[in-house]
């Protein structure tokens, strides 16, 4: 694993939907080695934590990432508050990202509100062989449709309230498309209920399932244990840590 | 370029600055950042006699210039981490404190027994970890338990023994007497302060434990008043530590009378922290012609 | 609008906010600001027998999210203030806590004893001040201690009686349970934390009395700990301070078991910060269609 | 006593010298009643407790303050970074000033270093009337002379290295001003021993002497006690409180 730690200048900042940003951060040596499913880990000025933001496009030619996150407590307000030209204070890339494989047909991605953002750069791999599934409680948080479609996955919106897409969760279009049988893997990221229920889904049909976990975090990097969850392996219970064994987990390892 | 080397109860540290127990691993993380040959000493997680997995997640929460952790010592066991840390950790040109933290006074003993007969250079005895039901904060808590452990420990090791205390305590420099009269040949102080945040959406605490202990620079008073006290009541050597967050508050801590300091909190926050303690210490001591960092320790005068 | 008075001891606050002692005087200076009426309450100046001078300057420094003092308890002495400050004080439509501040159990027992004379709505016995040499702490660092002077106290008046217990302890539900033995009639907590700060410089303590007292919002976790731990020990309320500085703050102490707040630091940040807090804890209740601020006293649960 | 709190824009701001700003405050209602030698208690970003600076100038008309002050520690530094538009946090005006007299018909103003701004209101008022001598260290650090020169006052000049006006102490042309004997009064502000040694040649020619003194604060307005310094009133011994008693005092009354 490789990382650094420095400020990097922010090339741009838009808002995306109520609280939404996204931000892109001219950081070469971090784009070059960045993987999809990996994260950031961000120092707001003033505080002794740092952050947690997924990766959600990675740009190797132009040197830089570009991350999307929502504003939730005092942390991300900080973060919220940088504009283009600032500097932010970032550790990147870490964590274990999601295992791509050049010989799938066809994957799933599915993606829970502001777990959206780490699909784009798998919808970037895999192209026209993706479908992306995306959930929202309502049309003002709908955010990265278009970045989706420009892709080529062909996308399916559903919203809790109908009011933007189809009304209903994403696990909906998901036992439509295993029905199938030719998805070769689900990828996703969003609430941990969401997640649970798509494991348990792709599990039954015996689709091959990665899903990105959440956890408060110390270093970031392994080193502190802080951000312990439990798995199994080879059918023994142990603590691995979302920051350095995830955030990507294969979802048979997990315990929910 | 000062002098930074400090010596404790006989080991060299080519600087005084130490990651601190639990904040670092074994230092294979780190080590993608900095070469570990940079710093004074490592202090290794806390182990136990067999694997811990620690406490239930969240295990951690921001706190007004500080955090709370309650991780509860997870960790491999002595064993793996002398068949699978020690060796790698010893190959890196730096001084190993090898953390112990036992839930009984005999499973302390059998640990300390089995790292005497290691290349480790120093045993660190944590009788501070607030985060465990068993032994932790309760040993450090009264005189009475803090040196029995530590006389069970002593005759245990030959090895250097640093006796890590709680500032969760009326009177700390009083524990620091006990285990110094025990035997120890220094103590580290302090491990974190024993706090609680609540959820006032849920009404759930924030940490999955309730409470935790509180670390980074809002403790920092606190500890350097705990390492004054200290300095001032033993004739051992003293490790300070909470709060520690740039080279000045490490030369802070060292005028109030530690021979090295640890660092924690401030490494989550930056991870070169480290490193740029040991130049900070190097900046202050140029700057006001002090030729060596021992000449420093325990100078503060008291009005 | 929330209802947001509460009873404590028989006595109606209007609401549960009252700027702690020794930080608000006896609210002349900030009555130019806002109307006393405003506050739950007030807690005075700590008071003793005679006239005190109090520590040489300086007697304060700041900290990472918080500040230490070392004024040592400066006051006109009991006559004075029942003669010159407490009858303007009456006045203001809020309840009055005296906070006395003997050396000796004597002391304190005469100060409460003039008290019982007096209107004053209760009595905060500090047994807990870290700035003196006598008395303050001392008495408040052992169970026998703070059982005794609380037994004599007790005797001394019929008002009720609150003790404010220190920080500085290993257990300080077991000293609030050996005060509610003898009678106290609630408890408050926390008072400030023993700390120290060195102006690496000089090499000299910041303040002229080498340590103080830490408060703002650096020990708020400390002091939430302490006041769940505290709650879930005493059957008498508990009051609640140490680094309040929003209605949320505010609202957390009181889920840890809190029937009231004290705010102390976070005036000096915000001379409006006791309105502002009572206008949070407010909106908080409306936002959570909470009726009234007793539903959420020591609603916290615990995982 | 009147004073209030709130957050006021800066209309204008510029460096003086090396660390040494000038912010000039909108607080008309401030403005309208502060008094030479009093003294604005600023909050800077994130700190817990304000900072003391005195007022430097006061237009009721325009309804500004001028401060002047320099960086010293982590908190002015802070201060230091708000410009022009941005917000202050101030609780003004605060203390007991200087008490001017119109019939006062010569009076000497000795500011010492960073002590020479209270001077300016006070010039100001007594205009010709005035003799100003300032200190510094050296010519680098100077600050305020045309301001004073503006005032119709008359201005002496020290620096401690002769590297402008001359070298040497204030106190060297005081001492030959009070020869004369047609000076009513001395007002002074900088470093203590600077005051302690006026105040003892004011007091030996039995010229009236108001010094304004420094201390660590919290409340600013009287409450906590904290500024405390020894006067003596009457023949008896007392703690006085900078803040509100001061920071200008009668020197007599001063135990140094
Ligand atoms: C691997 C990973 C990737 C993430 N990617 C994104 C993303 O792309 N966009 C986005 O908007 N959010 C993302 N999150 C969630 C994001 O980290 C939190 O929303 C953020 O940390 C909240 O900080 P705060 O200061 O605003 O909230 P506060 O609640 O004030 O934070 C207090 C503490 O809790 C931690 N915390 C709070 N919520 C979470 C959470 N859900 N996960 C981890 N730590 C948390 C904070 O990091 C901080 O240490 C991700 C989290 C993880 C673990
Ligand atoms: C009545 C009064 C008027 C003043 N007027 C001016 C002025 O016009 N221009 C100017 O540049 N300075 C003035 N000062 C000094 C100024 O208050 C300090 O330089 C400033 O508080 C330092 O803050 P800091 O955070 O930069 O330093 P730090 O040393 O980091 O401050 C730490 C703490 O000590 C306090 N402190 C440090 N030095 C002083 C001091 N000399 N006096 C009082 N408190 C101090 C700070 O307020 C803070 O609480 C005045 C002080 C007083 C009491
Ligand atoms: C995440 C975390 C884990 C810790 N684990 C241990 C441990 O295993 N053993 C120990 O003695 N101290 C442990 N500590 C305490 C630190 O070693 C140190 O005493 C404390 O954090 C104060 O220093 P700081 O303020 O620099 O963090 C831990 C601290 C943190 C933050
Ligand atoms: C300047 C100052 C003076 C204080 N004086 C007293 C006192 O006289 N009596 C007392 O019981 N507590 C005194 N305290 C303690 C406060 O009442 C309170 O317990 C403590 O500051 C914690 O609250 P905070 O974090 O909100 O400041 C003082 C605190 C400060 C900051
Ligand atoms: S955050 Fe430190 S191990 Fe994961
Ligand atoms: S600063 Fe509070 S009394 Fe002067």
């Amino acid at each position: 694993m490789k990382y650094t730690q420095g400020k990097y200048q922010i090339a741009g900042k838009s808002a995306l939907a109520k609280d939404i940003y996204s931000i892109e951060i001219i950081c070469p040596e971090i784009a070059e080695i960045a993987q999809p499913g990996q994260f950031v880990h961000i120092l707001p000025a003033g505080f002794t934590l740092r952050r947690p933001i997924s990766i959600c496009d990675i740009s190797r030619e132009k040197g830089t990432l570009r991350i999307v996150f929502i504003v939730k407590g005092d942390g991300t307000k900080e973060i919220a508050k940088l504009n283009e030209g600032d500097l932010i204070d970032m550790l990147a890339p870490l964590g274990h990202g999601f295992t791509v494989n050049d010989s799938f047909k066809k994957v799933v991605l599915i993606g829970g509100g502001i777990g959206t953002p780490p699909m784009l750069p798998l919808a970037k791999y895999y192209g026209e062989k993706a479908i992306v599934i995306s959930g929202f409680r309502s049309a003002e948080a709908v955010i990265l449709q278009n970045d989706f479609k420009q892709t080529g996955a062909e996308t399916i919106l559903c919203t809790d309230d109908g009011s933007m897409g189809t009304k209903g969760f994403v696990t909906e279009p998901l036992k439509e498309l295993l029905k199938k049988g030719d998805i070769d893997a689900v990828y996703t990221c969003g609430p941990t209920p969401m997640l649970r229920n798509i494991a348990a889904i792709a599990n039954e049909k015996n689709v091959y399932c990665e899903v990105s976990l959440e956890e408060r975090m110390g270093c970031g990097i392994g080193a502190c244990l802080v951000c312990a969850c439990k798995t199994k392996k080879d059918g023994e219970e142990h603590f691995a840590h979302v920051c350095k064994n995830g955030p990507v987990f294969n979802s048979k390892e997990v315990i929910w | 370029m000062a002098d930074l080397s400090v010596n404790i109860c006989g080991v060299d540290f080519k600087n005084p600055v130490i990651p601190a127990s639990g904040v670092f691993g074994y230092g294979r993380e780190y080590e993608e950042l900095f070469p570990l040959s940079a710093l004074g000493g490592i202090a290794t997680k806390g182990t136990t006699i067999t694997k811990r997995n620690g406490n239930p997640a969240p295990r951690i929460a921001e706190t007004p210039s500080g955090m709370l952790n309650s991780v509860g010592l997870q960790n491999p066991g002595i064993d793996k981490f002398i068949s699978e840390e020690l060796p790698n950790l010893m190959t890196k040109d730096t001084v190993i404190l090898a953390n112990i933290a036992g839930s009984t006074a005999e499973e302390c003993v059998e640990i300390a027994k089995k790292l005497d007969e290691t290349d480790v250079h120093m045993i660190e005895l944590n009788i501070s970890c607030p985060n465990v039901k068993q032994g932790g904060m309760a040993f450090g808590a009264t005189c009475e338990g803090a040196a029995s452990v530590t006389r069970q420990v002593r005759k245990a090791t030959k090895k250097p023994l640093i006796v890590k205390l709680s500032p969760n305590v009326t009177s700390i420099s009083d524990i620091a007497k006990s285990v110094e009269a025990e035997g120890a040949d220094a103590v580290s102080l302090i491990n974190t302060l024993l706090g609680m945040r609540i959820d006032i959406n849920t009404r759930r605490p924030v940490l999955r434990n309730n409470m935790g202990g509180m670390s980074g620079p809002a403790v920092f008073p606190v500890a350097v008043r705990m390492v004054w006290q200290t300095a001032n009541a033993v004739k051992i050597p003293v490790i300070g530590m909470g709060g520690i967050a740039t080279g000045e508050d490490a030369v802070e801590m060292m005028m109030a009378g530690a021979s090295a300091v640890q660092v924690g909190a401030a490494i989550f926050t930056d991870p070169f922290a480290p490193v740029k303690i040991i130049d900070g210490i190097n900046q202050y001591l140029d700057s006001h012609n002090i030729a060596s960092v021992k000449d420093i320790i325990g100078t503060v005068e008291p009005w």
